[in-house]
């Protein structure tokens, strides 16, 4: 059973290298080289995710604390099922969508490498090793942002690249102090050793280690003090990849890391939670704020991510809260289901819309919501799907954003932070408003008359949004089984987290 | 060599043709003993990118294409990473785990002697001197297209 | 042995203050292979052979790299402006910085003895003695590189793929196919 | 201890390059700054006092080496900056083409 992880790593790249080495061969070759691959890794996820033990794979055959090993448990499945079913849509969506673009064999081999770098960076159990492949997954987003080669992309893919080095810069610093102290990489043998650790002074190094990691990380999940980059790289990213950017990258490099290391290896303190529901609440606020004055559909939707990334990191914060304060472990599992969940939905439905910004630009031409109006008899499937992605992510009951907000600010009153709770109302209030005003300019009124001659997308494109919307529909209303079989043991393995610790312990050299 | 004013004098170029020799030899030196003096896939590499490097500012763009053109250092990049994924994979169906080293080690202190990591270490060395030397081939390219862009403007 | 160290250090940060700081990029790019140089010394010095040959050699390449980009090009950095906020903020935050330095690195362990850690150079004791035994290469450096922690050199290898090809992919020239109709 | 502080002040040097500099060709040379310093920190971390490089010699018994683990990870870490390095210098060029100069306060066609 545990034999399938190294190739959620090793079977993209291999494709990506085979992809550039048959360079001469037509361009369908790649194409149906990638859907392959990613077919092949959503079934493997999909077949690994129901079992809710604990897997290890030493890679390379040495004991843990010696060579480096794979983890992974039913939070890291969750997740990889994620990254393999929206990457595979998401190379659906592109057969067609990159034929505006030329070295389309390029754009794939790019495209596969950030996805083996995330796989990498969600299953690897040592933290250099999350650093190196949090590398490949940046190095190649960068690239794919300045895709298009004109001015405005080049533009951003620069201050994207600055703002990631400075930031993956703090991470190799935090790992420097790390080896300094404790003299391992393993994550686990880091738990432990952190764990029967009395710290005697106030400003000791762990605190520093912490900044350190918040600022790195946080700066790939763009919560709001280090969000700069974000408005900028993804408009100007071809809109598959802003799809994978703001609904993959941004979550398994920022906030899994972030989880990971805060919840499994740094015991959660009070301070710590209190630090990460402020910047939760921060993004929220200032990414609505922001968003409500925008035009271009794509800039919009780049500052919902940072708004809808504050709900996950505040949900995390209020469980965080919830734990040190010891309070009753009910209000913590519920605070973790949330904020899983919300970052189930918060995938499904913001690719969902990119593609959708997507398919619009493809057709149209442009980007503005002004001078669109009125497509819903042009094209009748992206304006449904983009309909059911707006209903949903501003949370309509039947639709699943409206569960996992709710969720959320259940949790936030029941562990009496009410100003949390209040906060979060407001923003998704204001979330309603902005997409209102997104259906009207796009689907109702009437169609302009340069827009007469606009026909639908292709197949390839509607499928795979097609395929999202029900995602979305079927997340909503098979909540009750989603918790049961995948939610609720995710979130007993961040709370509960000792188990990750132990099963790795017994396999370590005696 | 017909006498042509791309590169430098020919001091340079008589200079560059006798050194890259003796660049080579020590970058096949360093890479195949990797595992027994410093050194490895990398700095051996690196070092056959820099002899190459020097032949491109020597001689100039137009004579190295002739050899090394995009498509062979894309070939021989892609085969080098190749090569790495396939030894892993060969440890993952053949032996135990994903990179395991299940190869004969051979007895210690004679070049073939630590299994994997003097093929990994050849791998290394195709991918790594592919790599930087096509940085450096990109860049020199680039410049040239963007010259005549800048001079068409100026005539403008 | 630490004098020279940290004379070598000291030259290394007069040599980053005069690469920041002159208007001419020319010399500024000079003095910043003047550092990587010396770190490449001092990495001779701390017992690293085979990095401070990889630090050579990429010196070079990136000095080379970085002189094609600006020969032919803008010379002067015109973009400088001291206001004495600048200049005091960056000394004022460089004072913090160092005085909470000074606190938290106390838990390091002291320069040269790397069996104060938590685990007691546990793991490098086990990589010392199983080197040369389970994969006979006296090169322990390259034993961990390949070997023991190969997969962390299967992802550097795939940086530099993704590294060169994002360049490729940067630098055609056009990005977009131009439909005629729109 | 005088040695980190000093490679931390080489840290934050190539820090306040990218953040106070306007030219990109500045902003190039703090990231390479930055990543001088951070393995250097590195290799600092792994020395052991009076013992010689973890290459084993041929028949002698010496069994103090410097700490590999480190050199394995900088080596790593030195090919990731250079990468990072070639990837921003293909995105000056580009940017030098397109808007003629290095001033990053020039380069702002991006709004909001």
């Amino acid at each position: 059973m545990n034999n399938f992880l190294p190739l959620f790593v090793a079977v993209p790249l291999f494709i990506s290298f085979l992809i550039q080495l048959l360079n001469k061969l037509p361009d369908v070759i790649a194409d149906w080289l990638a859907l392959l691959s990613t077919l092949f890794l959503a079934i493997i996820s999909i077949y690994l995710i129901r079992t809710n033990e604990i897997l290890i794979y030493q890679m390379g055959g040495w004991q843990p604390p010696i060579g480096i090993n794979l983890v992974f448990d039913s939070f890291t499945g969750v997740l990889l099922t994620i990254i393999s079913l929206i990457t595979c849509l998401i190379v659906i969506y592109s057969f067609s969508y990159m034929e505006k673009f030329t070295e389309k064999k390029k754009y794939y081999s790019l495209l596969l490498l950030m996805l083996s770098g995330m796989n990498g960076v969600v299953i690897s159990g040592d933290i250099f090793n999350i650093y190196v492949f949090l590398e490949i997954a940046s190095i190649a987003s960068y690239a794919l942002v300045g895709f298009g080669c004109e001015d405005e992309e080049l533009e951003a893919a620069f201050k994207y690249l600055v703002l990631g080095s400075v930031a993956s810069a703090f991470i190799l610093l935090g790992i420097i102090f790390i080896y300094g102290k404790y003299g391992t990489l393993n994550l686990a043998q880091l738990a432990t050793y952190i764990g029967n650790e009395n710290l005697i002074n106030k400003i000791n190094l762990n605190m520093i280690i912490s900044v350190l990691f918040i600022m790195g990380f946080g700066l790939k999940a763009a919560l709001v003090p280090f969000h700069a980059w974000l408005p900028d790289a993804h408009p100007s990213a071809p809109a598959p990849i802003s799809a994978m950017l703001s609904g993959l990258l941004i979550k398994a490099l920022g906030i899994y890391v972030i989880i990971r290391i805060f919840f499994f290896i740094f015991k959660i303190s009070l301070i710590l939670s209190y630090i990460i529901m402020g910047l939760g609440m921060l993004s929220m606020f200032i990414g609505v704020l922001l968003a409500l004055g925008q035009w271009d559909f794509k800039r919009l939707l780049a500052y919902h991510s940072i708004s809808q990334m504050g709900y996950i990191i505040l949900s995390f914060g209020i469980a965080g809260a919830a734990i040190s304060k010891n309070l009753p472990s009910s209000i913590a599992l519920l605070a973790l289901i949330g904020g899983i969940y919300h970052l189930i939905n918060h995938s499904v439905f913001k690719s969902l819309l990119f593609l959708c910004s997507g398919a619009i630009e493809y057709a149209t031409g442009t980007r503005k919501i002004k001078e669109l109006g009125g497509l819903r008899e042009k094209m009748p499937i992206t304006s449904l799907t983009c309909f059911i992605a707006s209903l949903s992510i501003s949370g309509i009951p039947p639709f699943n954003g409206f569960w996992s907000k709710l969720i959320i600010i259940i949790a936030a009153i029941l562990s009496k932070f009410y100003f949390a709770a209040v906060i979060t109302v407001i923003v998704s209030f204001l979330t309603l408003l902005s997409f209102i005003k997104v259906q009207k300019h796009i689907l109702m009124g009437e169609l302009k008359e340069n827009l007469k001659e606009i026909k639908e997308v292709p197949i390839s494109m509607c499928f795979s949004t097609l395929m999202l919307s029900i995602l979305c529909i079927s997340l909503g209303l098979f909540y009750p089984l989603v918790k049961t079989k995948f939610l609720d043991t995710a979130a007993n393995i961040i709370l509960n987290n000792y188990q990750y610790i132990q099963t790795i312990q017994n396999f370590f050299m005696k | 060599m017909k006498q042509n004013n791309s590169g430098m004098t020919i001091i340079v170029k008589t200079i560059a043709k006798l050194v890259i020799y003796f660049i080579s030899v020590f970058a096949f030196y360093i890479t195949l003993t990797g595992h027994l003096t410093p050194g490895g896939g990398f700095a051996g590499g690196a070092i056959f990118a820099a002899g190459l490097t020097l032949l491109l500012l020597a001689f100039g763009k137009d004579i190295l294409l002739k050899k090394f053109n995009y498509s062979k250092l894309n070939i021989a990049d892609s085969l080098g990473a190749l090569a790495f994924v396939i030894i892993g994979f060969c440890g993952f169906f053949f032996a135990s785990a994903f990179l395991n080293n299940f190869f004969f080690k051979g007895k210690v202190f004679h070049i073939f002697s630590s299994g994997q990591i003097l093929y990994l270490n050849i791998a290394i060395f195709v991918k790594v001197a592919a790599c930087l030397f096509s940085i450096l081939l990109l860049l020199s390219m680039f410049r040239i297209l963007s010259e005549n862009k800048t001079s068409k403007e100026k005539e403008k | 042995m630490e004098i020279i160290l940290i004379s070598l250090l000291a030259f290394m940060i007069i040599g980053a203050i005069i690469a920041i700081e002159t208007y001419d990029l020319l010399s500024s790019v000079i003095s910043l292979g003047a550092i990587g140089f010396a770190l490449c010394i001092v990495f001779l010095f701390l017992g690293a052979p085979d990095i401070a040959i990889v630090q050579l050699i990429v010196e070079i390449l990136s000095l080379v790299v970085l002189l094609k980009l600006i020969l032919k090009r803008e010379d002067k950095d015109d973009t400088v402006n001291y206001n004495n906020f600048s200049i005091f903020s960056v000394i004022f935050f460089t004072g913090i910085f160092i005085t909470l330095a000074y606190f938290f690195l106390k838990e390091i362990h002291k320069f040269g003895n790397i069996f104060q850690t938590f685990n007691k150079g546990e793991i490098y004791s086990y990589y010392i003695s199983n080197a040369l035994e389970k994969i006979k290469a006296p090169n322990i450096v390259s034993a961990i590189i390949l070997d023991f922690r190969g997969y962390d050199t299967l992802g550097e290898a795939t940086v530099i793929f993704t590294a060169i090809l994002g360049g490729l992919v940067l630098l055609r020239k056009i990005g977009r196919k131009k439909d005629e109709t729109k | 201890m005088l040695i980190y502080i000093l490679t931390l002040t080489l840290f934050l040097l190539g820090l306040y390059a990218i953040i106070a500099k306007k030219n990109i060709i500045k902003i190039i040379i703090g990231l390479a700054i930055i990543d001088y310093a951070i393995n250097l920190f590195f290799i600092l971390i792994g020395y052991q006092r009076g013992s010689i490089a973890p290459i084993i010699p041929k028949n002698s018994t010496i069994k103090n080496f410097v700490d590999p683990l480190p050199q394995a990870l900088v080596l790593t870490s030195i090919v990731i900056g250079f990468s990072m390095l070639a990837l921003v210098v293909v995105l000056a060029i580009r940017l030098y083409e397109k808007y003629h100069t290095f001033d990053i306060t020039k380069i702002n066609k991006l709004k909001g």
